[in-house]
């Protein structure tokens, strides 16, 4: 196995479709000559050509109104969106067009449509380029919502995306892309709507996902030191939502902590802390704490998003209240 | 044109006049919720704009969708129940009125967003550019939808891409209340489309033969290769905006000047007076749609609800 | 104190405080000529004129966007969206501009802008016309999310809305229209941010509000003959949230049910939940329950469309399964 | 003109150049963060743009929005501070390069939603008009961000409520990487405004007395109650969309080529062979603005860094 980065990943799986079937192709802002604002799509241009690499106007309901549209011929679009803090702008054709219409129509209408995009924070770039609201679109049904945290989760879900007839928000982190882990070569596809295990322990059960992951792994490194077992869930999936492995986890260790990028309130935490006391009643010995953003925009100076954005240590001391 | 196809144009606007004065009457009768949008007045529009189209070409509309419905093939049976949400409906009585849509006769819906289908178009004539496949991409939508930023994304891309995509504009000179040139800088709707280079026409949409034309000889120039086209054409909705409006935007001699030019009556007059058919014949057909209307409600009022299990089906293709 | 109905109640306010304050307009769709497409506004056009009502393009970009550069000019204005739906068309306003432009300039921008709008199921309008999306909007810090359940706190939040200085999106429901109230006359004001008990008692606590009120007040009375105090709390406000009279409320019955109309997953009453639990853990005595819609999106269908909206057997329900 | 106001303009463009530059280096040097988008190439855009304005004329921008503040009058060391996320920078430290502004100068940012601003200015431009102020909303954009909807929907409400603003493209030939044509179905931008009725002109932005002689009568037009207007201001970038722009896009002759065109040497030579200043008075002019900028990048720098209870303040205005 290839020890690729979270880019290299995507990029990778985003490749191997292309080729595989003529079906896929990608449009979004910057993608084609650019080779992708995150280079995600560099080298695609020139290989797959200007019909199937598609660089378009900043017309954010357009590209994604259009992917819908295009996926209702037959074809699997992947539509992007250069980040998720433009998804706002094409908030109707993911919510209203892309989550319903599938039902609204009784079943006719088909849309393999991905819509990939990236999010987070972290890099300065102020309130409106920092976002992680990934809850509310998970809010949808009808919409899937996936959110890797690793390499091989990225690809494999990616191509599980592609490959699926429902409209999949698939969402990345900006900080994670330059992140390495062992990948599996060729087809090799990640089902969504499943959470999985990422480190098993027994002391304590952490629940998240993307970006938070790779801190929650720090977190249970040195907690490890500490003679502290955390086992983490990674949930991998926002809608539909897979409870089983972290109920099951949960069982086992009686205490959580959710952790999570994007503001506390109305949340990712919030819909899992609830569903961890509706199903694991009475296995909970301690309350389940929530860790996320402060509840604030992210502002630009360094250290004030800094403290905004949950860290390594904040876990950690999550952790320690629940025990 | 053959006889039939002119008696053809004509079953359909009568067609769809009956559905939707028996549609009124089922609203009041409460056996019809949500929103309904009538087409009376304008049912030359979508009858002469989609009589020239091939199979291969999609027909996608806003909310006001029941006459497209019908001029794209969809049965008087099926329409009526879906109104009912009845298991039978097109869309299995899960869209009503706002949503119907039959995608095996390229009949893409019944949009209730306004305006956001116009990129679902520019999507859809895309797929045909992409696959190399023949049809064109046929976009209705209303005056009022032409001022939000959905409007100017797809036909910017539109033209962009060279799609191959027939816009539409019904300008049925309101929308809800407000006059045309109360919400938009132009009055003259095609006037917008040269804002991105898109060759535009206008043409009388209380004549359906004229719009017939029209629609022929854009759909030809999309069809070799010359990209989209804009079509605006004039009707008013005899109406009001959907049931229950008080219509306090516009004066009652307003709407009777226009519905003495009522496209239906105009249309069996000239049948009549250019001897195509005689009033005999006229009749004989209007009482044959009369049947093929109460059939449809009859059978629609006669259909099974949806099973409740229905509820959850349809909310994913996959499992997961 | 006059028995008025919702739609009366915010008529009213609405009314006043234009006359009170030439800084307030109203801008919209139909607000003017039509009177409201739920009549809320009938006769302001013709009283405060064209000028100070203002019938907008269907543009709802522009309608808040538009009224957040008017509130920056020290303007007050009542931005409505005819409904909630179509917010998502101004979603980027609403959140990224509206909501961030306080904070993000240092507090240089003062916003005093009310959105208005209108949310719900239960008319048989299918999918994308029948939305509770409250949650979503709560999410977002810097934006303040009101709903009010009664025609007096409809008139009394209003006139605070218009009267703060922070955009505030005040969101109305259909079916409460028509619904009677004891309304005080005159300058009545109703703090933003305060949760409040609509119904005392001692059994179980019931969260809610909007239109869920009404369902959970049947409900309770219901539950009365059978000997079951529920006490009703009306959170009125989502964000700023105030937890404090559930959390009072909840020491004392120490069970609760949480009513929504919205979707369950990241929902309100996943917040809810979350909170009650991390702020009054010691008190639970039985797993909070939520009540909320199915997770599909809304069909046409009469029957269909009713099975999937939150009734009053459905909180009677969960209210026994608590006790 | 009075020689004064050469010199001033000048002083600006210069000003503007030494910033951008100086930002680089300490983008380079790790000290500012997030994105940079330089303005250098475009200086004579906004420079002669906002002459003409009266303190009563609003002024908005995107997020190229370093030269257009000092423009509107913010001084550079607030400028530079912001852009180290200091506590005396214009926005305390909370915006970045993206989201400058000085309310009291009537500068309302810096957005960097592209297109968001549009709205926000028609609503400024209501502001006025609704109060009966005099003033005049000037909205800066570029040639990208009329492919968005919010374009669409901002110009065609200013037409519809004839609302004293001065929509400028600043037309510097690409969106990042993608050139005009390529993403806009009419490369002449202005023509765009055409569509909505909107009477429009476009202008050299490489000299900056030809842009501040085209928005002096626009802005006189629109103050006399003529609506609004539409300038477009062909220019061009010299450096990447933003700091760590591949730059594919584009051939280095290309850039070379407009670089020969750099509208502040331009001018330069215009003011001496016009005999307005002569050499040694502008070389002691630059002089004077390097010390500005130094200055304020010391200032900026030995700037203290917000509070942490900052992060929490103005949130909200009110207390809840
Ligand atoms: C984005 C959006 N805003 C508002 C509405 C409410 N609405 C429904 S129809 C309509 C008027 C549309 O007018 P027009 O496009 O002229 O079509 P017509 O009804 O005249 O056929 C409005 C405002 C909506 N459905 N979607
Ligand atoms: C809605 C939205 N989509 C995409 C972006 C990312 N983006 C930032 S600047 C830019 C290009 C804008 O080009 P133009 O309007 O020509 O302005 P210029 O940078 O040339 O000054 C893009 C796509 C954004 N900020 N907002
Ligand atoms: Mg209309
Ligand atoms: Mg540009």
């Amino acid at each position: 196995m290839a020890r690729l980065t979270m880019r290299e990943a995507i990029s990778q799986a985003l490749w191997e479709e292309m080729e595989r079937d003529p079906k896929v192709f990608i449009m979004g802002e910057e993608v084609g000559v650019w080779g992708g604002t995150y280079a995600v799509t560099k080298g695609f241009y020139d290989h797959f050509g200007a019909d199937r690499v598609r660089d378009t106007p900043i017309s954010e309901a357009a590209i994604i109104g259009g992917g819908i549209g295009a996926a209702l011929t037959g074809l699997r679009p992947v539509a992007e969106l250069m980040t998720i803090n433009f998804a706002f702008s094409a908030m109707d054709h993911i919510v209203n067009e892309a989550a319903k219409m599938h039902y609204m129509f009784g079943g006719q209408m088909v849309l393999p449509l991905v819509i990939r995009t990236v999010g987070g924070g972290g890099r300065q770039l102020g309130a409106t380029h920092s976002q992680t609201p990934d809850a509310i679109f998970a809010h949808f049904p009808g919409l899937v919502v996936v959110a890797p945290g690793t390499p091989a989760d990225a690809k494999g879900l990616l191509k599980a995306a592609i490959r699926s007839n429902d409209p999949v928000m698939f969402i990345e982190h900006a900080t994670l892309y330059q992140t390495r882990g062992e990948v599996p070569e060729g087809d090799y596809i990640v089902p969504i709507g499943k959470s999985t295990i990422q480190r098993p322990g027994k002391d304590v059960t952490i629940v998240t996902y993307s970006k938070m992951l790779e801190l929650s792994l720090k977190a249970a490194d040195q907690l490890a030191k500490e003679g502290i077992e955390a086992e983490i869930v990674d949930l991998r999936t926002l809608r539909p939502l897979d409870m089983d492995p972290v109920i099951e986890s949960f069982k086992k260790t009686n205490r959580a902590v959710i952790v999570e990028e994007g503001w506390k309130s109305y949340g990712v935490g919030s819909e899992i802390t609830a569903r961890i006391y509706e199903e694991a009643f009475d296995y909970v010995d301690a309350p389940v704490k929530r860790v996320a953003q402060k509840e604030v925009p992210l502002p630009y100076n360094r250290t004030l998003e800094q403290s905004a954005i949950p860290n390594v240590e904040d876990i950690i001391q999550a952790v320690k209240e629940v025990l | 044109m053959e006889k039939k196809e002119y008696l053809d144009l004509y079953h359909q606007m009568v067609a769809i006049r009956r559905m939707e004065e028996r549609a009124a009457e089922l609203y009041q009768q409460g056996k019809i919720g949500g929103f309904l949008h009538l087409y009376i007045g304008q049912e030359a529009v979508s009858t002469g704009l989609i009589a020239p189209r091939t199979p291969d070409d999609r027909v996608i509309t806003a909310y006001r969708d029941h006459g497209v419905a019908y001029n794209c093939g969809l049965s008087a049976r099926e329409i009526i129940a879906e109104l009912l949400g009845k298991a039978t409906g097109c869309s299995k009585g899960k869209g009503g009125s706002m949503h119907m849509a039959d995608v095996k006769k390229n009949y893409w819906g019944g949009h209730a967003i306004v305006g956001a289908h116009l990129p679902l178009a520019a999507g859809l004539a895309l797929g045909d550019l992409y696959s190399k496949t023949p049809g064109v991409t046929i976009c209705m939508f209303g005056d009022g939808a032409t001022n939000i930023g959905y409007f100017h994304e797809a036909l910017n891309l539109s033209k962009v891409w060279n799609l191959p995509v027939l816009w539409v504009c019904e300008n049925n000179q309101y929308g809800m209340g407000t006059a045309v040139d109360r919400a938009s800088a132009v009055s003259d709707i095609r006037k917008k489309a040269d804002g991105y280079a898109i060759l535009n026409d206008e043409v009388d949409g209380m004549d359906v033969l004229a719009v017939k034309e029209a629609s022929a000889k854009m759909l030809e120039e999309i069809r070799a290769g010359g990209g989209p086209r804009f079509l605006e054409i004039n009707t008013y909705r005899f109406r009001g905006h959907s049931m229950g409006d008080p219509e306090r935007y516009r004066k009652a001699d307003e709407v009777h000047r226009y519905q003495e030019n009522d496209p239906i009556g105009m249309f069996r007059k000239y049948l009549i007076a250019a001897g195509i058919a005689s009033e005999e014949e006229i009749v004989k057909l209007e009482d044959v749609i009369e049947e093929e209307v109460r059939d449809a409600v009859e059978f629609a009022e006669n259909s099974p609800e949806p099973a409740p299990e229905e509820l959850y089906t349809n909310v994913y293709f996959e499992t997961y």
